[in-house]
């Protein structure tokens, strides 16, 4: 099995070692930063797509990096849940570092945003694949340093500002992360996670426990913007260039926030109904919330950013449920809001980049001079609003239902509403960006150029075809392994500890 | 136990700055202060009484150490958290350019 | 830094500076050099090595210092820092894991001993030390008035 | 240990003068004494390496915060009108020390760790990786996966202060409502 396992730390590995050729050598070639962006992005696509496969065979992959055995040494663990996010991020950003081709060229240093990029993703991917508590804070730290800088890439005023806000809330969200992992290793004594929670197993529930979930609930509610720690996010999200946009509200709110989260309530320290309690409120709240305050925007990126809260809270809310059939939902939209937040914010972008606006009300009928950021646009927003044949409306229905099931009937309740008020939202959109007439000043603007135009296609085609996931034949080897990882429980750690 | 609680008291002092403090430079201290904090519990729960450096020589073979995990992870953060002022502080610099104060009540440009 | 201190300080300062600043990268270097043995380390010599560069930009002013390690052979030794790091991870894998300490481990308490740590540390070292120059150089470089407004 | 309690209520009282000095260079030397009484208080508690690292990243993060605040025409803070933002911190943070301290008995005693993991590092560590710094071992070999994420994290931070202090961020003239017009007809590219 070391053979097959040797895939592992190339998800780490290949995109720092891009980040690091890139400020090496393309400091004066901008299409050497092309190249190795998309090369790297795209081996890391095909290896993500090729764990899947992994999983499905072996179930569980273990790397224990530099031969030292766990709790020694670090481990890299890739379970369904891992391979899951890794085909998320890997496809968003493999899509995004397309399109930047022609979106960065407005913005200066180049190189600087592709090391940047590679070495958020390679934050991200780190985070996903450890087995480590200590392990995951650095790799949380690399994705979140690299995000605050390209929050202010553009450096103007409001960019700076709402990068700073971002990035001194982000760090009081580590800082609580890491007092938790403090307190975790006093009172274990280790830091595998399994490890870990094979001793909390055996101490049962204690202070220290609610303590440390609290903690981590606190510090990851703060990365994932649930609705008490969303400050910075309506304020970050729109200020970053519109591919970091998509990066920040598709995958890394999920990998850094949701992911990290689930996988340390469930796999370690192990759910109780408090914690459940507390997950789905949260969830229902930043759903409405979120909803309500992103109906007043006319900023077109701004509502898309409070949009992300709400969508967030379903996600949280589905897995907060947990019943099998909640996880697999809550996860479901996970990868679904991931691709429709994504081509939203890359639609965004391209009407900035023909109009140079993000005023919804200067707009008006670019539907006909744009066809195609129109037409895929007009996917993402009736998949975002949960309407029948897209992704989106599958996985919210699954939510509901599980929901429903677990007689949480105000849940579903709310969620039934904050997806109609979603839709009244997206309709404005459509309505005052897309159709209507077309405004006088905009007789001389083009459609965006190819690769922005491929990846915003591709997007769209996934939201089309997003649904067919949870075909049962489909889900078994996808999106079931995923919900199982999860649902497992502390169990983990005797899973991982066989396994070497 | 009266040191660990020393110590959350001092990384209290520091939320309150951030919370509290409306300039970027205090607010950045208040980060600085709350990561000092954290890295001390760190090396508290790691000490063991009267023990010696974790550090090795030939002539002797007392293992009464304290505990070295701590400190390889306190080492990892201490930069961590460096990286995270010098990303702060270049911001606070441009900021300054842009507004010519570090009071936050006078640069809010966002809304909402 | 203003205009005033682009020539440096003080006669006094600056010969001072002149005989502490090469004690100071040698005990960096030393600190390197023994991380495997005693406490230190690639990480606080790479500091104390950056440090001694700030010393000697602090008293004798940008040019001189520029001579020394200019912006861009800061940034230079930084990649190649991060990349022999890196490079050392991934030499790894001919033994069959990433991060496998696979050199021969020596005599304990020697200077030549333990594999690859004391590589590691002359690699952090030269990460540490050219980064956190280089962010100096760029806080410094940055002008530190109000731009005007147009 | 009574040494270390009066380092760190000498770190507390530090800290107090840090926050509340009105002059922003004086609060920066302050945070200064701060740190340089944490890495006396590493040293009292065994730890020369992190005492050495904590030392020099504490002159080196002041001389950074002193090159942000080194201007004459820097106005003094002043704090009016907070008196609600300050009541709702202090009772969450009073709220979480109550916590806190409920816990804190439930760990082990002070001076007493479990060191379930770290009796292997101790015992094994010198023949396993030939380093007699057991703590070096660690970084550098057993952890040496974090130590390249620590490594990242400061070249992420190199390369994000270079984007950063770029004096202009988008290339062309651009009719852009919402943000400002500045910074855009500057002269040379700073890279």
């Amino acid at each position: 099995m070391i053979e097959t396992s040797q895939i592992i730390p190339l998800f780490v590995a290949i995109p720092l070692g891009g980040a690091f050729l890139t400020s090496l050598t393309s400091k004066k070639l901008n299409w050497l930063a092309d190249i190795l962006g998309i090369g790297a992005t795209i081996v890391l696509f095909i290896l993500s797509l090729v764990s899947v496969r992994l999983v499905y065979l072996h179930s569980i992959l273990i790397y224990e990096v530099g031969a030292w055995k766990p709790p020694i040494g670090i481990v890299m663990v890739m379970d369904g849940l891992t391979s899951f996010m890794l085909v998320t991020v890997n496809l968003v950003a493999f899509l995004i570092a397309c399109y930047s081709i022609n979106y960065m060229e407005k913005f200066t240093s180049k190189w600087s945003f592709y090391t940047l990029f590679l070495l958020m993703l390679a934050g991200m991917n780190g985070v996903i694949v450890t087995g480590d508590l200590f392990n995951l804070f650095v790799f949380l730290e690399i994705a979140a340093i690299a995000s605050y800088a390209l929050v202010a890439f553009g450096t103007e005023k409001h960019e700076l500002e709402a990068a700073f806000k971002y990035a001194i809330m982000g760090s009081i969200g580590s800082l609580f992360i890491l007092l938790g992992i403090a307190f975790l290793y006093a009172y274990t004594s280790t830091l595998n996670m399994a490890d870990m929670a094979n001793v909390l197993k055996e101490k049962g529930i204690s202070n220290t426990v609610i303590m440390i979930s609290v903690l981590f609930l606190m510090g990851f509610g703060f990365k994932s913007a649930l609705v008490p720690f969303h400050a910075w996010l309506p304020d970050a999200h729109p200020s970053a260039p519109a591919p970091i946009s998509a990066m920040l509200s598709g995958v890394l709110i999920k990998s850094l926030g949701i992911y990290a989260l689930c996988r340390i309530v469930f796999n370690v320290i192990g759910i109780t109904t408090p914690i459940s309690n507390i997950l789905m409120f949260l969830g229902a709240l930043s759903m409405v919330v979120g909803v309500f305050l992103a109906i007043g925007q006319w900023d077109f990126k701004r509502l898309l950013a409070y949009h992300s809260i709400s969508q967030i809270g379903y996600v949280v809310l589905g897995i907060g449920i947990g019943t099998p059939l909640g996880i697999l939902g809550g996860l479901f939209h996970l990868f679904n809001h991931s691709v429709f937040k994504s081509l939203l914010f890359l639609n965004s972008g391209a009407v900035e980049y023909s109009t140079g606006t993000r005023d919804l009300k200067e707009m008006g009928g670019l539907a006909s001079k744009m066809p195609v950021t129109g037409s895929t646009s007009f996917i993402a927003s009736m998949s975002i609003a949960g309407i029948p044949p897209f992704n989106g409306f599958w996985s919210k229905l699954i939510i509901i239902i599980a929901a429903v099931q677990a007689s949480h009937y105000w849940y579903a309740f709310w969620a039934v509403l904050a997806s109609i008020l979603t839709l009244a939202s997206f309709t404005k959109v459509m309505k005052y960006a897309f159709l209507g007439k077309l405004g006088e000043k905009w007789n001389q603007i083009k459609e965006v150029p190819g690769f922005m135009q491929l990846s915003m296609l591709l997007l769209a085609l996934i939201c089309l075809v997003g649904g067919l996931l949870v075909l049962p034949s489909v889900s078994e080897i996808f999106l079931r392994k995923a919900s199982d990882a999860l649902l497992q429980g502390v169990d983990y750690a005797s899973t991982i500890l066989s396994g070497i | 136990m009266i040191p660990y609680l020393l110590c959350l008291i001092l990384f209290c002092e520091g939320l309150y700055c951030v919370l509290r403090k409306r300039n970027l430079i205090k607010i950045i201290i208040g980060v600085m202060i709350m990561d000092y904090a954290v890295n001390l519990f760190f090396v508290l729960i790691a000490y063991k009484m009267n023990g010696r450096a974790p550090i090795l020589s030939p002539d002797t073979t007392i293992m009464n150490m304290v505990d070295p995990l701590p400190h390889a992870l306190v080492l990892t953060s201490i930069v961590i958290g460096l990286a995270t002022t010098a990303l702060f502080i270049a911001i606070a610099i441009r900021i300054y350019q842009k507004y010519g104060t570090y009071d936050i009540t006078k640069i809010k440009e966002l809304k909402g | 830094m203003s205009k005033e201190r682009d020539k440096g300080m003080s006669l006094i300062v600056k010969t001072i500076t002149r005989l502490t600043v090469g004690l100071i990268f040698l005990y960096g270097a030393y600190i390197v050099a023994h991380g495997h043995l005693s406490p230190g380390g690639g990480f606080a010599g790479g500091v104390i090595i950056s440090l001694s560069f700030v010393h000697l930009m602090l008293a004798y002013g940008k040019e001189e210092a520029f001579k020394k390690l200019s912006q861009a052979g800061a940034s230079l030794f930084e990649n190649l820092g991060a990349i022999i790091f890196l490079t050392i991870a991934l030499i790894g894998f001919i033994g069959g894991y990433f991060f496998l300490n696979l050199i021969s481990k020596g005599t304990p308490f020697r200077l030549y001993s333990s594999g690859i740590i004391p590589l590691c540390n002359i690699a952090i070292c030269l990460k540490v030390g050219a980064g956190l120059f280089a962010i100096f150089i760029a806080l410094v470089l940055l002008k530190f008035d109000v731009e005007k407004k147009k | 240990m009574v040494e270390l309690n009066v380092l760190i209520i000498f770190m507390i009282i530090g800290a107090l003068i840090a926050i509340e000095v009105k002059h922003l260079l004086s609060s920066v030397i302050a945070v200064g004494a701060v740190g340089l009484g944490l890495s006396l208080a590493f040293l009292d508690l065994k730890a020369p390496d992190v005492a050495i690292v904590q030392l020099v990243v504490e002159i080196l993060s002041v001389i950074y915060l002193i090159r942000a605040t080194l201007k004459r025409d820097l106005p003094y803070t002043t704090e009016k009108g907070l008196f609600l933002q300050s009541l709702v911190g202090l009772i969450f943070i009073a709220i979480f020390l109550i916590f806190a301290v409920q816990c804190l008995y439930e760990l082990p005693a002070f001076g007493h760790p479990i060191m379930r993991v770290a009796k292997t590092y101790l015992e094994d560590g010198l023949a396993k990786t030939g380093a007699a710094n057991i703590v070096a071992a660690i970084i550098l070999d057993f952890r040496g996966y974090d130590t390249l994420g620590e490594a990242t994290i400061l070249f992420t931070a190199v390369v994000g202060v270079l984007a950063i202090v770029r004096e202009i961020g988008r290339k062309k003239e651009m009719t852009h409502p919402n943000s400002s017009q500045e910074g855009k007809e500057k002269g040379e590219v700073n890279e």
